[in-house]
């Protein structure tokens, strides 16, 4: 039976674009922008208007809305089963806004455009899949197709070191989803059913009787942490965040490393609670090196995209602090902070792509008092910086406070409240790389060979404007995202007990 | 007895014949590949009418006409249809040589489609001997210095290893005094395990047999020949010995471990970590020997031979599952069925480009992507397909094959696997980045003939069916595996 | 009453930022004092409305009015956030300080930042600082307080760094975030460390819980000592005070509104705010009283060296903001608060009259400057009203503030209570000391290449009326805030002592011993500035040379800034631990990655040197291979 | 005990000329030695009663593989350059001794089913009957017959000039 | 003395493992050729052996042996082909020398 058919809509659009753009259109940069623009913005709107229509009622707690469902392999029993609730509708929403933004990001890209947009939609697609798919065949095909966009965008558009990066990328990525295939591969041979909102309800009792549950967890686990990043598994990060094009940057920062952790959610922890709790010391103390050791890389860096790129390491340590932690807040905490690091980060990188565009410089050595060549960027990257850094009203602050909060007072890990304090402390170190970086390319006395660098244009305005707004609107009410992500997360952590 | 029953071969037989004797008479040789690929529908299309019947075994029982033997049929055909539709633009290298070359290869499937269906060593013996030496000769087609010495050592060391074969079915014959399989079953079956144990004849003969068809499959370490072989073949006969030759040595290990020795389940496990072991060392060798290939069509050997890994994965569940399930068969049955569109799709590239190329080096592909970006795109879809990513074929065969390793507690043999693809993934990805990155040494269009471009969308259109809907072929190959039920 | 009032105490600099953010600024921005306007009357409202509060709250029932809550956000349910305001004295009286020194320093800006290219973001900053500083102490749960906390930090920062292409200021912006964010790693601990065990952010709630004895032990301790060390951070206590005097190289009025009597002095609010959880817990209370006596010293023992008014300034604000400290830790929140009342109005003068002679002359370098009496006579009367006022002068507001801590210090804490005496010595001396340098004797000429104003050439002048009024303003309140609790009626209104008749209070301190000593020794102070730096009669130099030692260390700020840029920042993290965290992961962490690739091509390469061509070695390998696996099963099977 | 004795005879013959097949420096000698392998292989049949199977043998091998085989040496004049040794012939040796090993202790520990019926003589009847009657091997006939058909092409192929 | 099964069997081992041997040491590719003959002959010893001793009522295995012989003709016919046609481009059939295709 399949649904309204709102998802599919949502989920496939882009792919169509993908095709149009890559095998029908004529090779005309700007019929293929106007068409990738297009066939973004419709899925962006569509699930705008499916966030307006989710029902947010009490009752709706753990239910899965707009589910569509048809078979799809009979011999395995494998279902295209799409659907949506509180954890991933926001995941989704972000995922088309930064898809259409990225659109317009690379409007600038004259090299091979043809091939550019149709792997920058076809990325938007396995993204949005991964987040959208509830059967576990579904959920691992469009993680994985994710890859084969990501290394041609990397290795023909990207810059510097960019064939190692793509390879490293790519190799990276499927290892860690090897493990996480030979994890699902567990968890079908001990449920016999790969329908993930049917594991996740039934819970362990089947899973145990056969095969023990914790190898499971951890196979799972790897797949997740290496695309979170979790240290160890964080080295390509940097150098796929660094080489990559601009937008791609922002859908690799923005959503790409969110399916780590919704997945952690959506797999590790619904499905094994008591294992999750059993591990949760390890996996917080990894959270925590994460967080301070990642903050600590990234003021060494010198590199302007490497230096976000970096940050993005110490930021993840949270999601996998909140995610962890057990707790109902914390776990919100966690959704929130994917949310709001999606829209904050994506925004760095864009705005990182743009000064080194218009700069043509990336190096922060040689950068230095941008604030009066191009006051607009200033302003706006101030505004991310400051919002990275978790100052209140913007959706970092919302974010990490209740990730704080929730560990804080999470009752299922020992020690919890040290690590969450040593988390907080890498606050601090946030505060100082952000600030430093934003004074190291703006503050200070003009350069002269940055005179006459461009600002932002009206197309650029236009972005930059959509994520800033995006960025205040949930930082000073949050509860437009929460009400939803709770919705979610109750029922997991009814079955964590905490 | 039937005879009806035996018309796929027959008319395949009848088209060789056929074609030898036009050979004689015609000028016009394309004729000749029409001819052939006409014998391939019609016997092609008797093996359909045929599927999902329930037919008895003719020839005394040797000969099956069950629906294993049909899918390896269809299989086989299909890929030789596809192979010839490729050969066009590549027989005007043997001009001379056209009517035996579709012969032979016309041939060399009836001898598969043989070595799938019989049921008896003997015959089994002959009909993979048939194989066997129609592909030495198709190997050494070129006829240049390259070409004779890939024949040279094809044939010496398939000749090495037919005579261990044959050793082995000599004492597993001399065990049981049987050489039809079910028989074998039946004597296995009837001693008590006493006297298996304390009998290392059986063993031995069961090892031997592993190494016999081992080299067909090319699984470590009897797979030496394969880089220097499929780098010397003509690029489709290259194409054919991957696919089919693999097939047919996977079809008949299928058979004969698992209606000979499926029984006694310690020798069904003894077996199936013997597989089990092969598999890891020839994923592992294939893999990482493939890592600094700079021909590709060697390249696309040892990635072969790590293919050969994988299904051999298959073969350990089937072993482990010693007859409980079919699930293990059932995922050879659709690795092989993707694996053969992926890599015939890849050489069909390869041909195409190494036509106009007259190179095989990979550094020489570089720039393709703007020459020919169909061809470009084709290839990587099949190189994405071989790395095991979907949405292409080989990952929903990877999938399903692993799946039955580890319904049979072969978790550690999944995970050794799904790394060994990451490794893969290393040059694979290789080739792709020197298509569309590499700088063009020329702006010359890359040509190719109508068929050869058919063929390629043909196995295109196969890698992305099979791995988007993969449902209906795991449907046909799980009806297939049925006859593995006791 | 309406409550919409109350909230638009709030709203109006809100309204005021952005209008000014979003519209003046990026539309019209040819207009010219059109910010400043929107800006004044904005605060002009608020300033009236708090007022209005102010006497509503006094005439209310426990000095408190209910304001009711809007829901903000629900986390889960039971916990919900509530977007609330409290009006109870504390807020009342900080609402006056804060809107009415915002309203002092915005009029003067109108003459101060006239013709900056950033007037209007100046403006918005300001606007959006007051809105924060007054949600600050409007907030009623602990969370949005920490949410305004921040905000104003963050108009510190931006307005710190309000000439961004200057390095320094640049980097004294940084510093001050930076800083700060320090404390409030420990003031975010606290919160969380209170909803852990309460299960609230609301302050009143945690108030009745303190009171109530439900939160006690270590666990009310730590948190009080967690949101401490936020007030440490924030009013620039012992050992985080060294972003304050950097924050000099913000524009002048932007000093005194956020560095000298409102934002700095939040820290000295959030504990009173929090004053139940201190109070009962002894050892919190001690910290706060011992940290604020030392950094009243040791604040003050640098200020008498500076040659940078603003950095004299600087040093005896955080000198200042410790006296509160050690009120509040010795007396409790009517006498820190009142302290903070007082100060906050002659300290915005000072920092104003500062400013007006920076005005005057470019530069801030007393050494440059002298005989400025004649020329600025309402600047040099103002200033000298202020400093007679921090210096302790009856019947100056400084006086009446001052006496108090001390007298509850003698009581309480009598080791501080010497500190303390000690430093009003000093107070009186660097605060004469900098009167005299910069308007006693000749004109020594101002910056000799003046930047940021022009026409500093030549004779210095009297800053405008739009600057000069504020002053006047200011100085006027600078005397008469005071007298409010002369009647006692201040302490009373914040719930502490009785009221007693005026002239009974005006007239009391002389009929003790301990006002005595104090003016005795303030009035050395005053004193001895005046031989030193007016009349010659010691020479300066010498003493500096005689102290030498003494004095290089106050000079060098204790070399607390090298202990923390160069020791701690730049070589034990930047250089030490971080370089070699960022070693570790090129070469550890990536290594490893690298190397397992390196390695599997390596052995590729290797096992590829195996396939040698030879057919009869191909041949070895079956039989190698049959016999290996033979071999296996024999001894494994 | 004829039987022994011819047994014997025959055996230790035939692993001689198989050595000399081996070790023998030309290879004219090692041909006549294969040659003469086959003749005693041959003979051996007839031992284990297979006298049809000795004809075939004595016929293909003898008559057909070994002039052919004789052929082949002299049209590729290697008889002068003799037969040298590989590379690999010390490890060649010690698989060839490993595998024999292997070989004879299976072959003695393995309990066989031996049945004690009389052999079915004489067996050329008997031969064609299995072969080519009803319930015999007439798949494998047939399947040989095309094997044959492909070898010639292949030969055929392989053997003519470009 | 009895001959019986084992000693055939031995016999057979000993001619297999010579001409292994003789296929894995030798250089002229027509000795190897040779020496595969000679192994499939070993094999060919078993299976009459087996034949005979277990079950001597049927002739499985002489017809086994029937069909080695003749794949063995037609490997040796193909395989002599192949090596003309080396001979023909290398002037040699030392197999040592015959390796164009490796790594």
């Amino acid at each position: 039976m399949l649904g309204s058919g709102y998802l599919t809509t949502i989920l496939f659009l882009p792919a169509v674009g993908a095709v149009l753009v890559a095998f029908v259109l004529s090779n005309r940069d700007r019929v293929i922008k106007w068409t990738a623009a297009l066939f973004t913005f419709v899925p962006l709107a569509l699930s705008l208007i499916l966030f307006a229509l989710f029902d947010r009622s009490p009752e709706a707690a753990g239910l899965i809305q707009f589910q569509e469902r048809a078979l799809w392999i009979a011999p395995i029993n494998a279902y295209y089963h799409l659907g949506v609730d509180g954890l991933s509708l926001p995941l989704m929403v972000l995922t088309a806004f930064l898809g259409f933004l990225a659109v317009l990001i690379s409007w600038k890209i004259h090299l091979r455009v043809r091939e550019y947009f149709a792997w920058l939609l076809l990325l938007e697609t396995s993204i949005l899949g991964v987040f959208l798919s509830l059967d576990l065949l579904l959920f691992f095909i469009m993680w994985e197709i994710e890859v084969i966009p990501m290394y041609f965008l990397i290795n023909i558009w990207g810059a510097g070191r960019k064939e190692y990066s793509a390879i490293k990328y790519v190799v990276y990525t499927l290892f860690g989803s090897a493990f996480m295939l030979a994890g699902i591969l567990s968890l079908y041979f001990s449920t016999g059913s790969l329908n993930m909102v049917e594991i996740g309800q039934r819970g362990l009792g089947l899973v145990q009787s056969i095969m023990p549950a914790a190898p499971i967890f951890w196979l799972l686990l790897i797949g997740f942490a290496v695309k979170l990043p979790v240290f160890p598994f964080h080295t390509w990060l940097p150098d796929a965040h660094t080489d990559a094009p601009t937008a791609v940057s922002v859908m690799l920062a923005g959503v790409l490393i969110k399916m780590g952790g919704y997945g952690m959610i959506r797999l590790c922890v619904t499905m094994f609670p008591p294992v999750a709790q059993q591990y949760a010391v390890i996996l917080v103390i990894l959270a925590i090196i994460g967080v301070l050791y990642g903050a600590a890389v990234t003021m060494r860096q010198t590199d302007f995209k490497r230096l976000i790129a970096y940050s993005s390491i110490s930021h993840m340590g949270y999601v996998l602090l909140g995610i962890f932690a057990l707790g109902k807040v914390s776990l919100v905490g966690a959704a929130l902070q994917m949310f709001s690091h999606g829209l904050v980060t994506g925004l760095l990188f864009a705005m990182v792509g743009l000064v080194m565009h218009n700069a043509h410089e990336r190096d922060l050595r040689k950068l230095g008092g941008l604030a009066r060549q191009v006051p607009i960027i200033t302003v706006v990257f101030s505004i991310a910086g400051l919002a990275s850094l978790g100052l209140p009203s913007t959706s970092g602050f919302a974010a990490e406070f209740l990730v704080f909060v929730g560990s804080f007072s999470s009752s299922l890990v020992p020690g919890i409240q040290v690590y969450t304090i040593l988390g907080v402390f890498g606050v601090v170190v946030t505060a100082g790389y952000i600030l430093w970086m934003l004074q190291r390319v703006f503050y200070g006395p003009p350069l002269e060979q940055y005179d006459g660098t461009a600002d932002a244009d009206v197309l650029e305005r236009v972005y930059m404007f959509a994520f800033v707004a995006v960025i205040m609107l949930v930082g000073i009410y949050p509860a437009i995202i929460t009400d939803i992500i709770k919705l979610g997360i109750s029922p997991i952590a009814g079955m964590l007990g905490g | 007895m039937n005879l009806a029953l035996f018309i796929p071969e027959i008319a395949l037989l009848a088209t060789a014949a056929i074609v030898i004797l036009l050979d004689l008479f015609i000028e016009q040789k394309r004729w000749l590949a029409q001819v052939s690929i006409s014998g391939l529908v019609i016997s092609g299309g008797v093996a359909i009418a045929m599927w999902g019947g329930s037919y008895p075994a003719i020839f005394n029982n040797m000969l099956a006409v069950d629906n294993f033997a049909l899918f390896f049929k269809m299989l086989f055909l299909g890929v030789a249809f596809l192979v010839i539709l490729s050969s066009t633009d590549y027989v005007s290298k043997f001009s001379r040589f056209q009517g035996e070359y579709y012969a032979l290869v016309l041939l060399a499937t009836l001898g598969m489609m043989l070595m799938a269906a019989t049921t008896n060593l003997i015959a089994i013996y002959i009909a993979l001997e048939l194989t066997s030496i129609s592909l030495y000769a198709l190997v050494g087609f070129l006829k240049d210095s390259k070409s004779t010495e890939a024949s040279l050592k094809y044939l010496l060391l398939g000749a090495i290893a037919s005579a261990v074969l044959l050793y082995g079915m000599a004492l597993v014959f001399g065990f049981t005094g049987k050489t039809q399989l079910s028989e074998i079953a039946q004597v296995l079956q009837a001693l008590p395990q006493t006297t298996l144990l304390a009998s290392p004849g059986l063993l031995l003969g069961v090892v031997l047999l592993v190494a016999g068809f081992g080299f067909k499959i090319a699984a470590v370490p009897f797979q030496m020949w394969v880089p220097d072989v499929y780098e010397g073949a003509p690029t489709p006969i290259t194409a054919y010995l991957s696919v089919a030759s693999k097939a047919a040595g996977f079809a008949i290990i299928l058979r004969v471990f698992f209606s000979a020795f499926g029984i006694p389940v310690w020798l069904s496990q003894n077996w199936g970590l013997i597989f089990a072991s092969l598999a890891v060392i020839s994923m592992t060798i294939g893999n990482i020997t493939a890592i600094p290939q700079t021909n590709i069509k060697r390249m696309l050997g040892y990635s072969s031979i790590a293919q050969a890994g994988y299904l051999m994965v298959g073969l350990a569940a089937m072993g482990m599952a010693s007859g409980i399930s079919i699930l293990g068969q059932s995922g050879v049955l659709f690795f092989l069925t993707s694996y053969a569109f992926t890599n015939l799709g890849a050489f069909i590239a390869v041909i195409a480009i190494s036509n106009k190329l007259d190179s095989d080096l990979i550094a020489d592909y570089s720039g393709m992507g703007k020459r020919a970006p169909l061809l470009a795109l084709a290839l990587t879809l099949c190189l994405v397909s071989l790395i095991g990513m979907p949405p292409a074929a080989g990952f929903m065969a990877k999938f399903y094959i692993f799946n039955a390793a580890v319904q049979h507690g072969l978790l550690w043999l999944v995970i050794i696997a799904v790394i060994n693809s990451v490794i893969s993934a290393y040059y694979y990805l290789r080739v792709v980045k020197v298509m569309w990155l590499g700088e063009t040494a020329s702006a010359e269009k890359v040509p190719s003939s109508g068929a050869l471009r058919l063929a390629l969308l043909l196995c295109c259109l196969g890698v992305l069916l099979l791995g988007i809907i993969p449902g209906y072929a795991m449907g046909l190959a799980q009806f297939a595996a049925n006859i593995f039920v006791y | 009453m309406p409550h919409q009032f109350i909230w638009l105490i709030f709203l109006l600099p809100l309204f005021s930022f952005i209008i000014i953010g979003f519209f003046v600024r990026p539309f019209v921005r040819a207009e010219s004092k059109l910010a400043g306007y929107i800006t004044i009357l904005s605060i002009g409202g608020s300033l009236a409305l708090s007022v209005w509060a102010l006497f509503a709250v006094m005439a209310a029932p426990h000095h408190e009015i209910p304001v009711p809550d809007v829901t903000w956000a629900v986390i889960e349910d039971g916990v919900t956030i509530h977007l609330g305001l409290i009006m109870d004295s504390l807020t009342a009286v900080m609402l006056i300080v804060v809107t009415v020194v915002s309203l002092m320093v915005q009029i003067y800006s109108q003459g101060y930042m006239q013709g900056d290219p950033g007037y209007h973001r100046y403006y918005a900053w300001m606007s959006l600082f007051t809105a924060s500083m007054i949600g600050l102490v409007m907030a009623d749960n602990l969370l949005f307080l920490f949410v305004f906390w921040e905000m104003v930090g963050l108009c510190s920062y931006l307005l710190i760094g309000f000439w961004f292409h200057k390095p320094s200021a640049a980097d004294a912006a940084k510093k001050a975030f930076i800083v700060t964010r320090l404390g409030d790693f420990g003031f975010l601990a606290g919160i969380l460390l209170l909803y852990l065990n309460t299960g609230t952010f609301d302050i009143y709630e945690l108030h009745e819980l303190a009171i109530a004895g439900a939160l006690a032990g270590t666990t009310l301790t730590w948190a009080a000592i967690g949101i401490f060390a936020g007030a440490v951070g924030k009013s620039a206590q012992f050992p985080l005070h060294v972003w304050l005097p950097d924050a000099m190289e913000g524009p002048t009025p932007v000093s005194a509104l956020i560095h000298a009597a409102t934002m700095v002095a939040a820290g000295v609010f959030l504990v009173a705010r929090m004053f139940p959880l201190f109070e009962h817990s002894t050892e919190a209370l001690t910290t706060v009283a011992i940290i604020g006596g030392i950094t009243a010293i040791f604040a003050a023992s640098m200020g008498l060296v500076m040659n940078d008014i603003k950095r004299v300034l600087a040093y005896s604000t955080i000198s200042q903001l410790g006296y509160m400290m050690l009120g509040l830790g010795a007396g409790g929140v009517a006498i820190g608060i009142w302290h903070l009342f007082n100060h906050a109005f002659f300290k915005a003068l000072l920092f104003l009259g500062a400013g007006s002679v920076n005005h005057a002359t470019g530069t801030f370098d007393m050494r440059l400057m002298g005989g400025l009496r004649k020329y600025m006579p309402w600047t040099y009367l103002t200033f000298v009203i202020a400093s007679l006022s921090i210096s302790g002068i009856w019947p100056l507001s400084g006086f009446w503030s001052k006496d108090e801590i001390l007298i509850n210090t003698f009581a309480h804490q009598p080791v501080l209570f010497y500190l303390a005496m000690i430093t009003v010595f000093m107070t009186a001396f660097y605060m004469f000391r900098a009167v005299f340098m910069t308007f006693g004797g000749e004109y020594r000429g101002g910056e000799p290449s003046a930047h940021g104003h022009e026409g500093h050439h030549g004779q210095p002048h009297e800053s405008p009326r739009v600057m000069t009024i504020p002053l006047m303003i200011l100085a006027a309140l600078s005397i008469l805030s005071g007298l409010w609790n002369v009647t006692g009626h201040f302490g009373a209104f914040m719930g502490h002592g009785e009221t007693h008749g005026f002239f009974t209070g005006l007239f009391h301190p002389f009929t003790q011993p301990l006002p005595w000593i104090s003016l005795i020794l303030a009035g050395s102070g005053i004193l001895l500035a005046y031989a030193m730096y007016r009349k010659s009669w010691i020479s300066p130099e010498r003493i500096g040379s005689m102290f030498k030692p003494l004095y290089t260390l106050f000079y060098r700020k204790y070399w607390f800034d090298e202990l923390y840029e160069n020791i701690i920042v730049r070589n034990a993290l930047l250089k030490g631990l971080f370089a070699g965290f960022e070693q570790f992961d090129n070469h550890v962490v990536d290594g490893a990655v690298n190397g397992v690739a390196g390695g599997a091509i390596v052995s590729g390469r290797a096992i590829r040197h195996a396939q040698t061509g030879q057919l009869q070695l191909y041949g070895l390998f079956i039989g190698i291979g049959i016999l290996a696996i033979i071999f296996v099963i024999y001894f494994f099977g | 005990m004829a039987l022994a004795i011819a047994f014997w005879l025959l055996a230790a013959v035939a692993v001689i000329a198989a050595l000399g097949v081996v070790l023998l420096r030309n290879v004219f000698r090692a041909a006549l030695s294969l040659i003469l392998c086959f003749l005693m292989v041959a003979g051996l049949y007839i031992t284990l009663s297979a006298d049809f199977l000795a004809a075939v043998q004595i016929l293909v091998y003898v008559g057909a593989i070994s002039v052919l085989i004789i052929l082949a040496i002299m049209m590729t004049r290697e008889v002068q350059r003799g037969s040298p040794n590989s590379r690999f012939q010390i490890p060649a040796a010690i698989v060839a001794v490993l595998f024999l090993e292997v070989l004879i202790l299976t072959l003695i520990n393995t309990p066989w089913q031996i049945s004690g019926t009389p052999p079915t003589a004489p067996t050329t009847s008997a031969l064609a009957n299995s072969l080519f009657g009803e319930g015999g091997y007439l798949l494998p006939v047939e399947i040989a017959a095309v094997l044959l058909l492909s070898a010639i092409l292949g030969a055929i192929v392989l053997a003519r000039e470009k | 003395m009895v001959i019986g099964l084992q000693h055939y069997l031995i016999l057979s081992a000993v001619l297999f493992s010579i001409g292994l041997y003789g296929v894995l040491a030798k250089r002229n590719a027509v000795i190897i050729l040779m020496c595969v003959e000679l192994m499939l002959n070993a094999v060919n010893i078993t299976l009459v052996a087996f034949s005979r001793y277990v079950v001597p009522a049927m002739l499985t295995g002489q017809v086994f042996a029937i069909f080695v012989i003749v794949v063995a003709a037609a490997e040796v016919a193909v395989g002599l082909a192949i090596i003309f046609a080396i001979y023909r481009g290398l002037e040699d059939i030392d197999v040592s020398k015959i390796n164009l295709l490796k790594w």
